[in-house]
């Protein structure tokens, strides 16, 4: 069952900028790809917001998140030992047996705060390593805790503070790859999506969208693809670059 | 738990409960099985379904504004038929009543919607003229009562299972409509369904939803949605559903005492999954406290 | 603060900004300046007016509920006449424009207090006909257009001062209502006053209120109170003054987005005393931000 | 200028059952009588509500306070270090100098949590002091405070467990008294009332109501009176006995 519960924080750090870092302890389920709806237990918003998971364990989970409107900016006011509600994990996340059966090489494409579920995801992949590309707005964050688990990495900054100048999709040879995993700005992963597919390469996306009921039952978290609206809290987060069809 | 009684009957069907899931909050009721068993509820409401396929809104579909929720999700269903061939799927197990919301943009779909739902195993059909989330029809049928008469009447006359009307509170006279729905055939009313409201983003200086107009729900609605529901308790003489903004025990005690014969949980799913079965409980904590035996006690003593 | 202009212009007045306060909470505009210089609003307005005294409702007469506030006070005021003769003790030293806001039962009374107020010293007239808490008239006047009619053009009719209409967003079909008042002779349009709404005590197993029903107000009401406003500026061509739950800058500016010339701030004065001065700091910020230089950039751009 | 402004809590203690005391450090103003408007910084409730000086001097100011809504239980579940905002004083407040006018015996009779006014006002009496009557449900608080400067007092519980039992009016020797200042449920106060005139023995009552405003201009906190229905909040809270009209 997917409990409704409550827990303590341990830990909320500002890792930089409007990023924090949210630990807790105690036994959590779920793998990559997958998220939980949290609250704060005090506060001013009412609806859950969902998070991906960014690392789980047995001594506890930790989410990474960008404290950008009402409802993660409350989250980023929480210190340790307040109480958050929460319920998960959702949602279908990554298969990781059939990533790891993929023939060749694979490219894992983060913009911004789309390294949370990249980092867990990067873990589960034992038999695989990857090369990471991660795009930020003007520093990046969170890559030293996923670098050991790659091949290589590459890191762009829009204001060319760290890394290369530019968009991540500008320093991405996606041709070199069999399968290109993106999570980040809808943007971005639709620049990555459109290049794989030109270049007839396998793709995963981790979509994102507004969610109120985050198990499937209001429909507000549907995207289109090619056998209909789907839901991203359901049929999704993760769903693959040949069935994503993009509006605007 | 055995000592109270909160059975009640809503247009001939037994309830062990009062506790009514809202149609569209709830998908077709097993998605929220992960939090408990949703055999405890009275019944669930199905999301609104509609003749043919519909694909709903595009855009943003929820916005949360303080107290509630907009939203314009635009009765996206995957049409009668398939809901009917898929039945064991949907709702396969799910041992309480089964409402199915129906919506349509004209009258034959209206109607044509209730012939083939009368053939299918739920227990209810909950005529929902008050969506304010589709261009033609929804909603339109349910402002003046003059063109929810005719909606009703017609498809109370196809409809081979008890048929509740779920009013708009944007109808221009609630109660009006409510005396309207009762005269045309209606077994039961239930309301309200969600205020036609907006936002804006003004940082893009753009409407939250493509369709600008859309939906509030949640606790922000709840006194008037009370109110409403008091009214026309007090003018019809068919039971009635109470719904809007319900999130706590004590909401739906208030609406209890209004006058209603059971009360429906929407938005308040989201905020905490486990709402209508703590509101259940709820319930059966304050009647053990108060010795009320049976809801009847208190149920129209506003 | 000098880059930004925010003057505005509502039935010929101008305005040095479009922040307004609401009637029934402020007072007659004295009782916020031990927070605030209360000059600095673009205009305040006066508790609810009658020809005679009144002493309002009895019993409980407020009632906070989530987001948002009920009210049942029933119109309490000293009368107009005596009004006028101590209006150096209620309004002398306030330096930015009056608005009288003037209920009634009949239409005699509203006729007659046109007349006397015609003769005082404020600024602009706005007649209430949706006070939801008074018995016989009040809102009587303002669900059903053809009642709005009669009242605003016969008020009109006699009435030297600009005439500012205020709504109810109970009213049957609020633009409807909104272009019979244009028509009728209305200057401006101010909407939207408290939505009919209840409360129950359920220990007790009462309603809060002796009247039952009474007036919410707040946070709650505002995607309504937006949408409302949005419809009416898209259908008048007088001015309009937006309220309804606004309580932030940010809240403003989307009433100004969706067409209102100029906004009320009410209830939001109780949950911070300096919401006016703070809505009206925020919108300068945001000007300068934004580089609009004036308030028509953005009116109505929604 | 009574400017609105937050204040960090010092101290927020349980005295006893759902008894508060409250501490701010700072420059308050205000005397016995008259209240502060205060509400948590974050919190459910958006209206203030109205609590009366406990104890006003240069250090700071406090208030006791009964948490039993929804706005005082959430007050109790503050902590040191908390903000709250507020503003005050508001009200007229005692008139000490006309009381100490008084000649003979004055007796200050409270019920339940009237004794939080009470105490800053037998602080502020210097020249007289008075005999105290205090009622409460089943165990007394904060009367050790107060009783420094008291000729006599006499507790009474509803239970019996404390003090006499029964209702403190059922010890008031009303007719011994020149004036009776009361504080408390309304049935309390307008027992006092009812007392006092039959005996012709001046009273002065410290009125409640909801509030909305708290400054005059909404209306929402009157009670009769022979001169009109008068505001709480402006005009009082502190009443003659003479002036007050009881409706049930
Ligand atoms: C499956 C999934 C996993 C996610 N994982 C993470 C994560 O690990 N870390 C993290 O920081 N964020 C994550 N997000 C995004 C996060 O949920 C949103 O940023 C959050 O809901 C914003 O809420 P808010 O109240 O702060 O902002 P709001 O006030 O709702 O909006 C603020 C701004 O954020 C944007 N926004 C809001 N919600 C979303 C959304 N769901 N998708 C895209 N843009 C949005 C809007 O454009 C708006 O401008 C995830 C979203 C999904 C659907
Ligand atoms: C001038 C003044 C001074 C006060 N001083 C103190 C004080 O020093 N300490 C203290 O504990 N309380 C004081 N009160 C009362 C206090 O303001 C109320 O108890 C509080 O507003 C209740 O709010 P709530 O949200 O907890 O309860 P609510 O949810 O509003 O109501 C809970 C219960 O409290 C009662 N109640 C609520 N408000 C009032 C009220 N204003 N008057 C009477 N009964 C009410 C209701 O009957 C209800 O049953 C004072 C009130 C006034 C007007
Ligand atoms: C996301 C969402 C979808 C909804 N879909 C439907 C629907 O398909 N049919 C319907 O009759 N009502 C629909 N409603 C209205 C609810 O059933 C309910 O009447 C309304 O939300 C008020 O109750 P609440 O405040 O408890 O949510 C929907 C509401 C929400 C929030
Ligand atoms: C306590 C109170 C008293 C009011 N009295 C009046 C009144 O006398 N006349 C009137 O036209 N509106 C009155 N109103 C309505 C307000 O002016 C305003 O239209 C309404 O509260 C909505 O705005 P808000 O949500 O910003 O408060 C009153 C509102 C409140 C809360
Ligand atoms: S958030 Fe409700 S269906 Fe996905
Ligand atoms: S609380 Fe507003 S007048 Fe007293």
């Amino acid at each position: 069952m997917n409990n409704y519960k409550s827990a303590l924080i341990k830990e909320n750090r500002n890792v930089v900028d409007n990023i924090y870092s949210m630990k807790l302890e105690g036994d959590f389920k779920g793998k990559s790809g997958q998220f939980y709806m949290i609250k704060p237990q005090k506060g001013n918003t009412m609806l859950p917001r969902p998070i991906s998971i960014h690392s789980i364990d047995e001594d506890g989970i930790s989410f990474l998140y960008m404290a950008k409107g009402k409802g993660t900016k409350e989250f980023s006011k929480l210190s340790a030992g307040d109480t958050i509600e929460m319920f998960g994990p959702l949602g279908n996340g990554f298969d990781v047996d059939e990533i790891e059966k993929i023939e060749g090489k694979i490219a894992v494409v983060t913009g911004g705060i789309g390294i949370a579920p990249a980092n867990q995801l990067i873990k589960e992949l034992k038999e695989k390593k990857i090369d990471l590309f991660c795009g930020f707005k003007a520093v990046d964050y969170s890559v030293e805790i996923v670098e050991k688990n790659v091949n290589s990495k590459k890191i762009s900054t829009e204001t060319g503070e760290m890394g290369e100048k530019g968009y991540i999709t500008d320093h991405l040879p996606v041709e070199n790859y069999d399968l290109v995993i993106t999570c980040g700005p809808g943007i971005m992963m639709k620049k990555v999506i459109s290049e794989c597919r030109k270049n007839n390469v396998k793709s995963l996306v981790l979509m994102e969208n507004y969610m109120a009921c985050g198990v499937g039952a209001c429909l507000a978290c549907v995207c289109e693809t090619t056998w209909g609206r789907k839901r991203v809290c359901q049929e999704g987060p993760v769903f693959s670059g040949e069935e994503l069809i993009w509006h605007e | 738990m055995n000592k109270v009684d909160l059975s009640c009957r809503i247009a001939g069907i037994e309830m062990k409960n009062p506790i009514i899931t809202s149609s569209g909050t709830f998908g077709f009721g097993k998605d929220y099985s992960q939090f408990y068993d949703v055999d405890r509820l009275g019944a669930i409401t199905s999301k609104g379904l509609t003749i043919n396929e519909k694909l709903g809104n595009e855009g943003r579909r929820v916005y949360e504004v303080e107290g509630g929720l907009i939203n314009s999700i635009g009765l996206q269903n995957p049409g009668i038929d398939t809901f009917m061939e898929k039945y064991e799927e949907y709702c396969g197990g799910i041992n309480t009543n089964i409402i199915a919301n129906l919506g349509g943009n004209t009258l034959e779909q209206y109607i044509e919607g209730a012939v083939r739902l009368s053939e299918s195993e739920v227990d209810m059909i909950e005529l929902n003229i008050s969506c304010p989330n589709v261009k033609e029809g929804g909603m339109a049928f349910g402002i003046k009562s003059a063109d929810a008469f005719k909606v009703v009447k017609e498809v109370k006359s196809v409809c081979k299972k008890p048929m509740i009307v779920k009013l708009s509170p944007n109808a221009e006279d609630i109660v009006d409509m409510a005396l309207t729905c009762e005269k045309a055939g209606a077994d039961a009313i239930s309301l309200v369904n969600t205020f036609k409201a907006m936002g804006i983003d003004i940082y893009n200086r753009k409407p939250i939803f493509k369709n600008v107009y859309a939906g509030l729900s949640g606790v922000a609605i709840k006194p008037i949605a009370l109110r409403m529901v008091h009214e026309v308790c007090k003018n019809v003489n068919i039971p009635t559903i109470g719904m809007g903004g319900i999130c706590t025990w004590e909401d739906a005690i208030e609406f209890i005492m209004a006058g209603a014969e059971a009360i429906s949980v929407g938005s308040a799913s989201f905020y905490n999954p486990c709402a209508p079965i703590d509101i259940l409980e709820g319930i059966e904590k304050f009647m053990i406290e108060q010795n009320i035996k049976n809801l009847d006690e208190i149920r129209g003593i506003i």
